[in-house]
């Protein structure tokens, strides 16, 4: 096994990680060109490229682990590079995505069987997975917001899929913000790199050696970055967006809530907290503070008009823009266990909501039930798909042994140990109970109700409560994300990698 | 006549041109009708002419200039050939029944 | 063969061809995309040896220079060559498709061939005077083009884009006398090396800025280009967005950096700089606000020209390296534009042959049927947005950084909200190709039709995002003028 | 030869959460129910077979786990774990009407694991992991039924467990924090800030019902089947107690400052308890107000351990308090369940025998735990005595009314005792409850039981004597003379009905 790992690596080299972008983006690039008809060849491909990929991503794991360095630069204008480069933080964030993707890609195959123009939707589908894994896999802000845009660019034709109105118009604002945000992001990186030139990521920051004057600078673009990453990571109130994008297909949503578009915000937060402008030099330019406030806020805010939401989409969609909010909040805390619990909630959340999605798209495809007020005695009717869905809510409140505890238990104790536990605590708490409070009447509706008739029942219940390849992924990442949580403390888990990020992030 | 006779002719048609110039640009600015305008731009173009002649003048017992002289030659050609097109289009313009 | 003739060969390729295709009428397709592959071909094979061989002087005919006609390639010059002779190939082969049993299809080609010669010979030109004639020949070529539209609409844009080309000739042409009456040479090295800060040289510079924003329909100067490129045949809106326009801010260029280069002040800078933003704010919010595909593409020119513009109050306080970083990002724009209007340009004429209009509200069904080609519009747009990878991204990034360098942050306000504008615009175009209108039944395009619309698209994306670098390199050979 | 492995291997450890576990998984409807009792023998077994001291680490669970037995921990997994095999028993005929059946197993099976997991768990995340199994799968067990009370019931219910785990995350994550670990081993001598303390104690209180923070305990027994209520009463609540023992570190200073607090509102409970349940007219939530009134003498005895950590005799009464009140609440409500569906007079009879257990009459298990209380006071709390003597006398009263509200139900319904439950009784459910009450009587037994005490006996015999004057009928002016000829005449018309029924049925 290990040789041939050793001549896989030897014969990709140096370039896996161009290898693994282009894995998805090629196949979308040709899946674009297949006939809408030709179901089987659109589906090959599909799978095989997610197969692909995240072999790839295995090889690379390994080569990383074994302390290979894997590093791929092109000059594309006078100092200016574009670079990709696999560290511990990337690879996180990588085999999240390319495994998602591989979950999602069946699901979506699934899931739009039938309906109309799927060799756009796939063909863009792909391409977002490789912005996705692009900018995790981006060795400098230049290379990062070039997929960010990228990412943008690719999400929206899967947002304006359905070609309704309502979703031709959630993809506008879906564009007229993150374009926004994407804009000032590139002013923002584009004069941090006047001032402090070629912006690669480092471990530990690059920006604490500059000279006091350029502090307020620094300090303004900051607020800068973080607006244009606050856009997609759906910082309130710059969340606009998320809500109404849910009216994209549920695989879309999926993987808009789960692994790209928003995650690629926090992602991106993380990046520059740490790696840019170093999370000890963040504190003292004094913006730690006021980003951990935002990201409190948020997720207090989104958790209290999820509340509200009778949709079950929506609701899940403010539930990201409170979620997602807790890798901000771990990334605005001084201290490694708060870093710790930023980062791998990042995983853990992604694992959580994309299980709601799926279910959510479960019940939507396979019984046409929208809103929660519809979901009376589901839980009979589709067993596993409620079960799913009912470990990933108890995750989002934190609920032991799902994963959402341990991101939880990390923030608490980062908390405790950057000494502001006195407002961060409360903020977990009320966020607990407001989590608690949105998803267990879902979940209690579901078991404990007697079921009415459903609005529209598509599938018959055969052999399984509906169609395989809807039922599997939410069952699949159920169980990660349920193993993330009970086997946090394994090698390779998310929450050891997260450990392993963070001690190289404290110098 | 002491004074008149001061008075460069070379400045004196280098004047005129100039002022046929601003004519002409006035002319093409402020017509609305297509004609007019191309009448203007020739007028424009005249005042060019006779500015590049006058540059050409090096004094009485001096060959003039050839150059100039060219440029006039090859910027009347430019000139006519472009007012031809201008007037077939005007007239097209004329003929044309749809909308 | 004798490197410099491919200065010659560039020029007198696509002028044959014009000759060919007249007399040979039933073959001027032909004729027509084969001189335009050759001519692309001599165009790279000038920007090698200019590459190799540094710049290259020719004088025609043996005449010295200061008497007969002088031929100059430099760097700049033969990227310019090279791009016109690309988006002329990539509109060649999409012509013969597009003309095919039309009326003007006869009429085409010798007057296309002759607005590849005019401009070719307008990048290559050595001398000022030559500028003149190829610059009539550019103006009227491009107007009897644009009246092959033979509509009322195509006429009247016809004829005022001839009329405006002529005063803007005019304006040209008086500067000129007033600088031969001065220096008494018409060679631009030779000028650049004579000038004098006074007020002739004040006045020749400002005659020729006027003349020439008019041509390039600089803000406020821009009211003819919209009807003019929006009315003309496909192929031909394209080279006129793409090309024609971009000859005239070539001379800008060469002039402002070269041969006035005494002359041009900050202050001057600025102004021309507060110009450009405009254009970019009004151009872009007239692209919005515009209900056709075509009259979108042409007001969007307005504002890309704008962008280019403001690279010159920057130009004029930065030094060194970064200046010379900063100019390259300009070509690189001016290059992105070159070849995503000419895509979309191309691709509206998909549509319109297609849909028979080309009212954005109502292209729902066609873009939808249309995947590769609204695929096109959405390369272009990236571009012209200026999102990565495009040479447009790179431009912005560099025209951003330099404001930032020199402290002139009200650039990057225009920046912002230009893009912000132009996202809007193209996006509100793209937004109908997820349209729940009834699909129209899928027709079948010629490839030979979106081909090198995509490939004209390709290139300004992917080919300049990412494959640009060389550029610099390039116009590393650039000429005679102040630093360059 | 396995059998030397499977004792060596901490695998019964292993077994007991894990094994309710599985089956709520994969049980089948058809020998689903026979599951109940079984998952909890391996807590049992372990309980019993299991060394003090046996641990197994599992390092890669959660934060890093670690199961295992203490003094304490076997005392609490055999309370536990014999309750829930019987309470398993009692439910394998004894389904809660109108329930579905299945999903009353897995949420039984699930809370059992839960259960048996804080028991056996020796850091804090696989005791919150059990607490909140437990806390949340006891949901589906209240709202068993889709009635408007069980709704509300179960709803409220929830709320307040989701709070408890909330606060009680929270403590964690402050006791962790403080003390760089998650090994209650390393609570041990440990100070910790006092909002840490304030903190678990608060999430734990409410599992505990400190007064204020008891409204769901009331309401959740009236509403939940008999079972679910002997569960909750017995052992689920106890997760409290042993909470606060597991992560406040006693003798610490924060600690007895908060304990100071425990010990008088254990007592304002005891008696809170029964004020409110004398008020009670349900017999199930009148021993749900006598559990929150035990639970106060439980959480008083807490806050004195946690104020002597060396006091072994207050922990042995702790724990033989716990067992106690575990075992004896537990038969009540089984024996409740079993009386309101045959309302039959025997079954009465044994009530009252367990109430007068739970009161602590001599020979009884409530007599060897308040003895040992007693006897473990510690000097400088000696007056609480007096406290406890009243507590007695409270819980006399209050029993005298739970048996009075029994005879009230049957008059209630006792004309109509077949027309009222559509169900007889299992057998299982007999054979559960006959064993938990055998135990129940005899397992003080085990134990040396207190020297007979007037004292002792006497807030019993006063209460006693109150509720017999509560309990008798009016009394006719002219009093005993004219009650003995009322008697009298009530006996013999009895008679004559009886012989004119009898005759009835001859002639027929």
């Amino acid at each position: 096994m290990n040789e041939l790992l050793n001549v896989l690596t030897e014969a990709l080299g140096k370039n896996l990680p161009l290898w693994i972008v282009l894995s998805s983006f090629s196949v979308g690039l040709v899946i674009f060109f297949v006939q809408e008809s030709s179901h089987r060849l659109r589906t090959t491909l599909n799978l095989l490229a997610a197969v692909v990929k995240l072999a790839l991503v295995g090889v690379l794991l390994w080569g990383v682990y074994h302390g290979q360095v894997y590093e791929v630069r092109w000059v594309i204008a006078p100092n200016l590079e574009l670079l990709l480069h696999a560290d511990a933080l990337s690879m996180l964030f990588v085999t999240l995505s390319a495994l998602l993707w591989l979950v999602t890609t069946v699901y979506a195959i699934g899931y739009l069987e039938h309906s109309p123009h799927r060799s756009r939707f796939f063909g863009f589908f792909s391409l977002c997975v490789s912005a996705t894994v692009g900018l995790a896999l981006a060795g400098n802000l230049v290379t990062f917001v070039m997929f960010y845009e990228f990412l943008t660019l690719a999400t929206y034709p899967l947002v304006a899929h359905k070609g309704s109105d309502e979703a031709r118009k959630a993809a506008r604002l879906y564009l007229a913000y993150t374009f926004t945000g994407g804009l000032l992001l590139l002013v923002a990186v584009v004069w941090l790199k006047s001032i402090a030139g070629p912006l690669t990521f480092v471990q530990g920051g690059i920006l604490d050696t500059l000279p006091a004057e350029t502090h307020s600078a620094l300090r303004w673009i900051f607020l800068l970055m973080i607006v244009g990453l606050g856009v997609k990571a759906a910082l309130v109130p710059l969340h606009g967006w998320l809500p109404k994008a849910m009216v994209a297909p549920a695989p879309v949503s999926a993987l808009l809530h789960a692994v790209a578009v928003v995650k690629a915000g926090a992602f991106g937060i993380v990046r520059v907290v740490y790696d840019v402008y170093g999370v000890e030099f963040a504190d003292v330019l004094g913006v730690l503070v006021p980003l951990g406030i935002v990201a409190a806020f948020t997720i207090v805010y989104g958790s209290t008009l999820a509340l509200f939401q009778d949709e079950l989409k929506k609701r899940l969609a403010y539930s990201t823009v409170s979620q997602v909010s807790y890798i901000v909040l771990g990334t605005a805390i001084l201290g490694p266990l708060a870093t710790v619990g930023g980062i791998v909630h990042l995983v853990h959340q992604g694992l959580m909501k994309i299980t709601l999605f799926f279910a959510a798209g479960n019940y939507a495809e396979t019984l046409g039930i929208h809103r929660v007020s519809q979901m009376n005695g589901v839980g009979k009717r589709m067993p596993l798909t409620t079960l799913a869905f009912t470990l990933g809510a108890l995750g989002m409140i934190g609920i032991p042994p799902m994963a959402g505890f341990i991101s939880k238990w990390y923030l608490g104790l980062g908390a405790l140990e950057a000494g502001v536990l006195l407002w961060v605590m409360p903020v977990l708490i009320a966020s607990s109970l407001l989590n608690a409070a949105y998803f267990l009447p879902i979940l209690y509706r579901a078991w404990f109700l007697p079921a009415d008739s459903w609005p529209d029942e598509h599938i018959q219940a055969q052999r399984w409560e509906t169609h395989g390849m809807l039922l599997w992924p939410p069952v699949i990442t159920a169980s990660l994300a349920l193993l993330a949580g009970l086997f946090a403390s394994l090698p390779f888990s998310p929450l050891e990698w997260a450990q392993l990020i963070t001690a190289r992030e404290y110098k | 006549m002491v004074g008149l006779s001061a008075i460069n002719p070379q400045f004196l048609y280098v004047c005129a041109g100039i002022f046929l110039f601003a004519i002409g640009l006035w002319g093409t600015w402020l017509h609305a009708h297509y004609v007019r305008k191309i009448i203007s731009l020739n007028v424009m173009g005249a005042g060019v002419f006779l500015t590049l002649i006058a540059v050409a003048y090096r004094g009485e017992h001096l060959p003039p200039d050839p150059v100039p002289h060219a440029l006039v030659l090859t910027g009347i050609v430019v000139a006519v050939s472009a007012t031809a097109l201008a007037l077939v289009i005007i007239r097209r313009l004329e003929d044309a029944t749809d909308e | 063969m004798n490197e410099a003739a491919s200065v010659v060969w560039v020029i007198s390729l696509p002028l044959l061809g014009a000759l060919l295709a007249t007399v040979w009428r039933q073959y001027a397709a032909t004729i027509g995309w084969v001189s335009s592959a050759l001519t692309a071909g001599c165009a790279v094979w000038l920007l090698w040896v200019v590459q190799r061989a540094g710049v290259q002087e020719l004088a025609l005919g043996g005449w010295e220079i200061g008497l007969g006609i002088s031929l100059y390639a430099d760097g700049l010059a033969a990227v310019m060559v090279l791009m016109s002779s690309l988006v002329v190939l990539g509109c060649s082969v999409y012509a013969r498709h597009y003309f095919r049993a039309q009326r003007q299809h006869e009429l085409f080609w010798p007057l296309w061939l002759l607005l590849a010669t005019a401009l070719n010979a307008l990048f290559l030109a050595g001398d000022l005077f030559n500028v003149y004639v190829t610059l009539e020949l550019l103006g009227i070529s491009a107007s009897a083009l644009t009246a092959l539209g033979a509509k009322r609409a195509a006429l009247r844009a016809a004829l005022r884009y001839l009329v405006v080309g002529l005063l803007g000739s005019m304006l040209y042409l008086m500067a000129i006398t007033l600088l031969y009456a001065a220096y008494g040479t018409l060679n631009a090295v030779q000028i650049a090396e004579a000038l004098q800060v006074d007020p002739l040289g004040w006045a020749a510079l400002l005659l020729m800025l006027a003349g020439l924003a008019l041509k390039m329909a600089l803000f406020p100067l821009h009211f003819w280009l919209p009807p003019a490129h929006s009315n003309a045949p496909a192929p031909v809106s394209a080279a006129l967005s793409a090309l024609v326009v971009k000859a005239a801010f070539y001379l800008v260029v060469r002039l402002w950096f070269e041969v006035f280069a005494p002359l041009t002040t900050p202050l001057l800078a600025n102004a021309l700089g507060a110009l450009g933003a405009m254009a970019v704010l009004w151009g872009s919010w007239s692209a919005l606000r515009a209900e056709r595909l075509k009259l979108l593409a042409a007001y969007s020119s307005v504002a890309q020209l704008g962008y280019l513009v403001m690279f010159f109050p920057l130009l004029a306080v930065l030094e060194g390296e970064a200046r010379q970083w900063l100019f390259g990002a300009m070509v690189l724009f001016a290059l992105s534009h070159a070849f995503a209007k000419s895509a979309l340009f191309l691709a509206a004429g998909i549509l319109l042959q297609y849909a028979g209009h080309d009212r954005i509200r109502e292209l729902s069904g066609t873009t939808q049927a249309l995947p590769l080609t609204t695929f096109v519009i959405a390369l272009a747009g990236i571009a012209l947005v200026g999102l990565p990878p495009s040479g447009a991204f790179l431009g912005k990034w560099y025209l951003l950084d330099a404001a930032f360098k020199t402290g002139q942050w009200w650039w990057v306000l225009v920046l912002v909200a230009g893009s912000l504008l132009a996202t809007a615009y193209v996006f509100r175009l793209l937004g109908h190709a997820f349209g729940h209108l009834p699909a129209v039944k899928r027709p079948v395009v010629a490839a030979t039709q979106e081909i090198p619309a995509l490939a004209l698209a390709l290139l300004a994306t992917f080919g300049l995002g990412l494959g640009a670098m060389s550029l610099w390199s390039w116009l590393a050979h650039t000429g005679t003028g102040a630093g360059l | 030869m396995l059998q030397p492995v499977l004792l060596e291997l901490p695998f019964l450890l292993l077994l007991a959460p894990l094994l309710p576990l599985c089956f709520a998984l994969v049980g089948n409807d058809r020998i689903g129910q026979w599951l109940l009792p079984v998952a909890a023998l391996p807590a049992l077994v372990a309980a019993f077979v299991l060394p003090v001291g046996t641990s197994v680490a599992l390092p890669w669970v959660l934060l890093g786990a670690q199961w295992g037995l203490d003094a304490t921990g076997q005392v609490f997994l055999l309370v536990t774990a014999l309750l829930w095999l019987l309470a398993g028993l009692y439910s394998v005929s004894g389904t809660p009407a109108g329930a579905s059946w299945w999903r009353f197993r897995v949420f039984f099976l699930l809370t059992l694991s839960g259960n048996v997991l804080l028991v056996i768990a020796q850091d804090m995340g696989s005791f919150f992991l059990g607490f909140a199994l437990m806390g949340l799968a006891a949901y589906g067990l209240i709202a068993q039924q889709a009635s408007v009370t069980t709704r509300r019931a179960g709803r409220i219910y929830l709320i307040w467990t989701v709070l408890g785990e909330v606060l009680l995350f929270a403590g964690a994550v402050f006791t962790a924090g403080a003390i760089g670990s998650v090994y209650f081993s390393e609570v041990v001598g440990k100070e910790l800030p006092l909002a840490a303390v304030i903190l678990v104690t608060l999430g734990l209180g409410i599992k505990v019902a400190l007064p204020g923070l008891h409204v769901w305990l009331p309401i959740a027994h009236g509403a939940a089947p008999p079972a679910v209520s002997a569960l909750l009463s017995g052992v689920m609540v106890k997760a409290g107690i042993l909470g606060l023992l597991r992560f406040l570190p006693a003798g610490a200073a924060s600690t007895v400052w908060v304990a100071e607090w425990l010990v008088w509102l254990g007592l304002v409970g005891a008696f809170y308890g029964v004020v409110f349940g004398l008020r009670q007219t349900a017999p199930k939530v009148i021993l749900a107000y006598s559990t929150m009134s035990q639970l106060g003498v439980l959480t008083l005895l807490t806050g004195l351990g946690l104020q002597a950590p060396a006091d072994a005799a207050l922990a042995m009464a702790l724990l033989l308090y716990v067992a106690h009140h575990a075992w004896v609440k537990g038969a009540l409500f089984l024996g409740v369940g079993l009386f309101k569906q045959t309302l039959s007079w025997w079954l009465l009879g044994v009530l009252v025998v367990l109430a007068l257990v739970l009161i602590g009459v001599p020979l009884t298990s409530g007599a060897l735990a308040k003895g040992s209380v007693k006897a473990a006071l510690p000097a400088a709390w000696q007056h609480l005595a007096l406290g406890l003597w009243l507590s007695s006398l409270a819980t006399t009263l209050l029993m005298g009314r739970f048996v009075w509200s029994l005879w009230r139900y049957r008059r209630q319904h006792g004309g109509a005792a077949s027309h009222h439950t559509s169900t007889s009784p299992g057998l299982t459910q007999w054979l559960g409850w006959a064993i938990l009450v055998e135990w129940v009587l005899w397992w003080p037994f085990l134990f040396a039981l207190p020297v007979f005490k007037w004292w002792d006996v006497s807030p019993i015999l006063l209460g006693l004597g109150m509720v017999a004057l509560a309990l008798l009928p009016r009394i006719p002016a002219g009093d005993v003379p004219v009650l003995v000829a009322h008697t009298g005449y009530r006996g013999w018309h009895w008679v004559r009905q009886w012989r004119h029924k009898h005759r009835r049925f001859l002639s027929n």
